[in-house]
């Protein structure tokens, strides 16, 4: 088995769902319930048989770092491999921050240093079950320079909206990349090559790099090297917008799309908690719904997503409802098509009623 | 590096009045609570008190605790210096024995213990159900300057011929031990939680190991032994939620016990977490007809019909029109379309039938369906 | 979760030929060159190897060789899932046994084993010198579609005759099996390094329990059988340094062979180090009238005398006028002045006092002076 | 026992230490041949019994982060404590730098969700021996509000003129803080107060303090507060120049200097290396010297202090020298009064003369 490097780039766009990203990064929303939405990329890359992973932040890092811990929720906490976490170099002024190359080639000796082979390199804003092994294995068997992820949409639908796309040549090598709205193949922004030629491209020692983004200086080398494209039919969805992340949660209460991303063969791991089971006392009433450990429901739930330890009194009724980590919820209170960050307090009695289209939502800490 | 404290678990039991629950693993190995193992209580316990060094003694079928308490992490007992450390009866140069009682276990780790250079070691039993904070029994014996500290509970007087009762004068030193009194003079049973003073302790294992008529246990042998010898024996008194969960019974109704509004166990105290090995599972799924009331759910379980008083483990499935009562279901089990379980304990990764009936609720006897077994559907099992 | 490979060690035995070296330790747990214990260099060839999954079998005096191994960190083999697990004999149903023999203690932790779902299994022995990328051994084993692979070593032919001897066909696979053969046909000796396809293995393991004349050994009874089923028995060769530290002459032969400047074992390779338990230790200091030539120096050593072609632990003070040539000198040792020691192995925290003269140059035995010796001042001990 | 969180304040001058300082702060330099001068200042805090740490970094914090890991090597990887590294965020620009009171307060809620009763804030480069615990007995005992640490030097020398000094009253309590050549009672920059206490200082929630520097805000405090002076009378070092660095380097070749530093039963910890020991070939003339383990010595060393790995040829001669990490001398260099920064080849015949105030600095990675 040839050993690949994994690389989490979380130089992501959070410019369309900031209501849930002022103090956290994309890859630190929760997500389906128990996990963060980086917790899905790290768990493909465990999966895929990789133990040496680097996480390359943007800002708002503390949360990443946090959760992450020493990595031992995810096996990778190891002697000379496991996962690293690296913050951009204080020497980078934010209006910097956009340039993923200058943040990576900060930390290229790390990379210099690795054993591996080869580098996959992904976001954790695409949250699929992509296996790189056998990406891998596309890639050395076409022998190609570079290979990237991408999933051909059947349907048109407004999720991928804001997403690359490539134009794939009959023997699927990438003829090009374009931002267009309805096409297609939408490239997964994962990237896979010997590790030797990431250094060179971070390094622009490749003629004709000379881009700030990763990406652009990938697509640049189109004409030089063989960019094949890699075919994941599975579970996809793009979180950058409140609207796809308000419903594809609760797109999961659905058990045909819940089974294709949760299965015993391919588990999401995740940091524990310590939580007890869920409590439901005796005026609990909860239907279709998702309910994290450490709840305590004595109330009406419908439709929803409950994270962890949430509290929901006598008399309350919420519907089309996500309800993060820590979130108390107060008697009678009622709660239609709304997203409650972490650690909100909803008084008693209180009404919110969002639409399906348009939730209302309310950022971590408030009392309502 | 000496340590002030160490701790030991005593997990060697083979638990035989657990039946079928404990043909494959020792007693403390247990599920529990819809989440844990009885272990994990006394494992937390010795976490939240900050003791650092904790031998787990085993020798009856140590594979699944064993590789349950793994490196110990998920208690925090991961510790370059120390940490959990599982004792198996070994071989020594003069050959090697099983271990014949509670004293003579640890008579065989005396060198383990002497290792750490501890003053004071703590002796606790596996398969109890309690929150407890040693080190508030430790700052006791200290203060009391005892050679050694027995934790007591207040039981109704009516049941106190049930257990070791201890005898006290005001001052809560201990004048004398009766095990199973007939007529008990007072109502504080022993809860089998020892605190000596390591040298004391080392001396009279080393001599009961030597008295051939010993049955080398601590309540009957060492603890009377030390009382003869006017050892300085206090009892500590504690209050809360305590469950040896030795039978079948008890262990149900230590399940059941969790349900009550009032609970003093509270699983839900941030103050004092019950630390328990991770299961790798997404939230758990309620479906569109289900209903559960008052009851305890897992991580992972998909529900689609009716729960009411009971306790269900992590990836149990739950199939619709299915009603269960007053029921532990553990780990991974399916329970089919249109099944009845009432008043009974289902093991890990079972499957019972569509249509089956299992227990019934004004039964005295609590039902009991082994681990892995599986229930032809239309089965009857009351 | 299911690993591909999952590695067991022997470490059961208990070492007689090792003397007064092993009489409260198992012999994987001796000290070796300067620094390790044997069994650092089996943990660090799977950790180098990526086996992720040990078990350390062990049933003689483990209680060293236990807290030496502790979670497995220095090895990287404290996983969340696997890592190093330490497997004593345990109380079934049935009762239990010590382990009688190597493939009885394997017998014994099938349970263990089918836990982990491996498609192979590597059997080690816990006492063996030598650094092997077991990677290359699995690989090899699969793309001879083997079913057992035994790793071998090319001997004299004149010494053969103290091995295990496999005579192969052209292609290296077995069809005859010799311990110890007064004629050998071959070279080849066997290193008790065999890698095997679980299933086939537990077959064997279950019949030969059956065998109430068996041995219960892999050399004798085990791979014998498979040959004689027709089982695919592979040759794996090896090169390199390797030796068996069974007896005093062999351990200090195998330190020796370190202080050759063209040694094979090279511990001073980055890209296969061999991991160890670490000392808290400073950085050695070497006095001002102080002499070292052609030795190894263990980290906090302070060293005043003279040290020629010798190995010294950490934590070990030389004082001036010392002589210390041609031996081993274990942790936490003092050698006091003007005292002479040749061809010796001192064991660990000895005191020998001033004007000592331990072991002779020219002498065939090797002095041996075990764990915690006092040794009066002005002794002649040769 | 009471409770302390251990707090490592990294915000130190470097300015006269800076041929060592341009890749790492002053925590993170080499010193008596293994170790890092961090590993001091934990090794106390771990050893007085203290198991949750929380070190705040200013720059350069890469080296730091390497060093610690997961801080199995104190025994502070724990589940719910153990050691923490909190870097400056993203928004201070490095000419805020000075002001530890920002750095920290960015991540008060830490120190508001720990446990301990007590904080003890110390820097790295003051290496000494003190025991906190010992520190907070008297801290109790005389109902101090805010206990800071010092040393009486009996005899005037210059390795502490840039120290700020203590004057001290009857009752020990602090009179004033000044910075003045020849003083005697040196500040440690160690201080103890209720965890309480330190929140509302870092917040300027306390009257009067309106101070960037910790230190400062504490001093402010002198005529509300109940400041006392904890004598400590043991090993101590400052070391924030090349000329301390390299002389009590040297000084700890005495027997007498040492043992002050190490004992069995005050360890020192830090990161282990999987080191062979030290070889000691056939040409090895080595006398008056500290050696780490990894080292190969093939030539003749006097009076000198070699880092692991050191490698040393045949027909080499250095004394009073300093030779960091994974240096190689080759054959017949002749070095005198020379500090060799980490990975520095010296090559066959060279010949380096320093003087003992004045020794020859080689940095990291040069070859020579």
């Amino acid at each position: 088995m040839y050993s690949i490097l994994g690389i989490i780039n979380l130089n992501e766009d959070d410019s369309r769902i900031e209501e849930l990203t002022y103090n956290r990064p994309i890859a630190a929303i929760p997500f389906a319930g128990r996990y963060r939405i980086i917790d899905f990329t790290i768990s493909n890359m465990v999966n895929s048989g990789i133990n040496h992973v680097f996480i390359f932040t943007r800002d708002k890092y503390r949360s990443i770092t946090d959760h992450i811990q020493t990595g031992r929720a995810w096996d990778l906490e190891r002697k000379n491999k496991g996962v690293f976490i690296f913050n951009p170099l204080q020497n980078y002024y934010p209006y910097l921050r956009s340039s993923d190359m200058d943040i990576i080639s900060d930390y290229l000796d790390y990379i210099y240093y690795s054993k591996e082979k080869y580098v996959v390199i992904s976001p954790s804003y695409f949250i699929s079950r992509i296996d790189y092994s056998k990406m891998l294995k596309e890639h050395i068997e076409r022998k190609a320079d570079i290979s990237v992820a991408y999933k051909k949409i059947e349907k048109e639908t407004g999720e991928y909206s804001d997403s690359d796309c490539l134009i794939i040549g009959k023997d699927n090598r990438v003829i090009d990349i374009i931002n267009k709205k309805g096409a297609k193949n939408v490239f997964m922004e994962t990237i896979m090559m010997e590790r030797k030629l990431f250094m060179d491209i971070i390094n622009k020692r490749i003629l004709g790099t000379d881009k700030d983004l990763l990406k652009d200086a990938v697509f640049q080398l189109k004409n030089n090297l063989k960019i094949f494209a890699y075919n994941y039919d599975g579970y996809l969805v793009k979180i950058d917008t409140i609207n796809t992340y308000y419903k594809e949660n609760l797109e999961l209460l659905k058990e045909s799309t819940m089974s294709k991303l949760f299965s015993d063969s391919w588990p999401v791991y995740t940091k524990a908690k310590d939580e007890p089971p869920v409590k439901y006392q005796v005026n609990a009433e909860v239907t279709n719904s998702m309910i994290a450990s450490g709840c305590c429901i004595d109330g009406t739930v419908e439709n929803s997503v409950l994270f962890r330890r949430v509290g929901i009194q006598p008399g309350v009724k919420i519907n089309h409802c996500i309800v993060m980590q820590n979130s108390k919820i107060g008697e009678n209170a009622v709660l239609e098509h709304v997203i409650l960050d972490k650690n909100v307090v909803i008084s008693s009695g209180e009404v919110l009623r969002g639409t399906w289209d348009d939730p209302i939502i309310i950022e971590k800490n408030q009392i309502i | 590096m000496s340590k002030e404290v160490i701790a030991l678990i005593l997990a060697g039991g083979q638990g035989t009045r657990l039946g079928s629950l404990t043909k494959k693993m020792a007693k403390p190995a247990v599920a529990f609570g819809g989440k844990y193992r009885i272990i994990d209580f006394t494992l937390s316990n010795c976490s939240n008190s900050d003791i650092e060094v904790v031998g787990v003694l085993t020798q009856f079928e140590p594979l699944v605790l064993n590789s349950y308490i793994g490196i110990g992490a998920p208690w925090g007992l991961d510790r370059r210096d120390g940490g959990v450390t599982i004792l198996p009866p070994y071989l020594n140069e003069e050959g090697g024995e099983w271990y014949k009682g509670t004293a003579n276990a640890v008579y065989q780790n005396i060198e383990f213990i002497d290792l750490h250079k501890p003053k004071y070691v703590l002796i606790l039993s596996g398969d109890h159900i309690y929150k407890m904070d040693y080190s508030k029994l430790i700052s006791f014996h200290k203060e009391k300057e005892a050679e050694a500290t027995i934790a007591v509970l207040k039981v109704p007087l009516s049941e106190a011929s049930r257990f070791g009762i201890m005898n006290t004068t005001e001052d809560g030193s201990i004048y004398e031990f009766e095990e199973k009194p007939i007529e008990p003079k007072s109502n504080l049973a022993s809860m089998g939680i020892y605190l000596f003073n390591w040298d004391i302790l080392k001396k009279f294992l080393l001599e009961d190991e030597q008295d051939k008529k010993s049955h080398h246990d601590f309540g009957k042998n060492v603890i009377p032994n030390m009382l003869n010898s006017g050892v300085k024996l206090m009892a500590y008194p504690f209050s809360g939620y305590w469950k040896d969960v030795g039978t079948i019974e008890s262990l149900w109704e230590a399940n059941m016990d969790l349900l009550e509004s009032d609970n003093e166990l509270d699983l839900f105290d941030t103050n004092w977490k019950i630390y328990s090995s991770a299961f790798i599972q997404p939230a758990q799924y309620i479906g569109k007809e289900a209903k559960i009331v008052n009851s305890l759910i897992g991580e992972g379980c998909k529900i689609y019909g009716t729960i009411i008083n009971s306790v269900i483990f992590p990836g149990v499935y739950i199939a619709k029109d299915a009603i269960i009562s007053d029921t532990v279901v553990m780990e991974d089990t399916i329970i089919n379309e249109s099944t009845i379980i009432n008043k009974s304990i289902i093991g890990n990764r079972c499957e019972i039938g569509q249509n089956c009936k299992v227990g019934k609720t004004e039964s005295k006897n609590i039902s009991i369906i082994s681990d892995d077994f599986y229930m032809e559907g239309g089965t009857i099992y009351v």
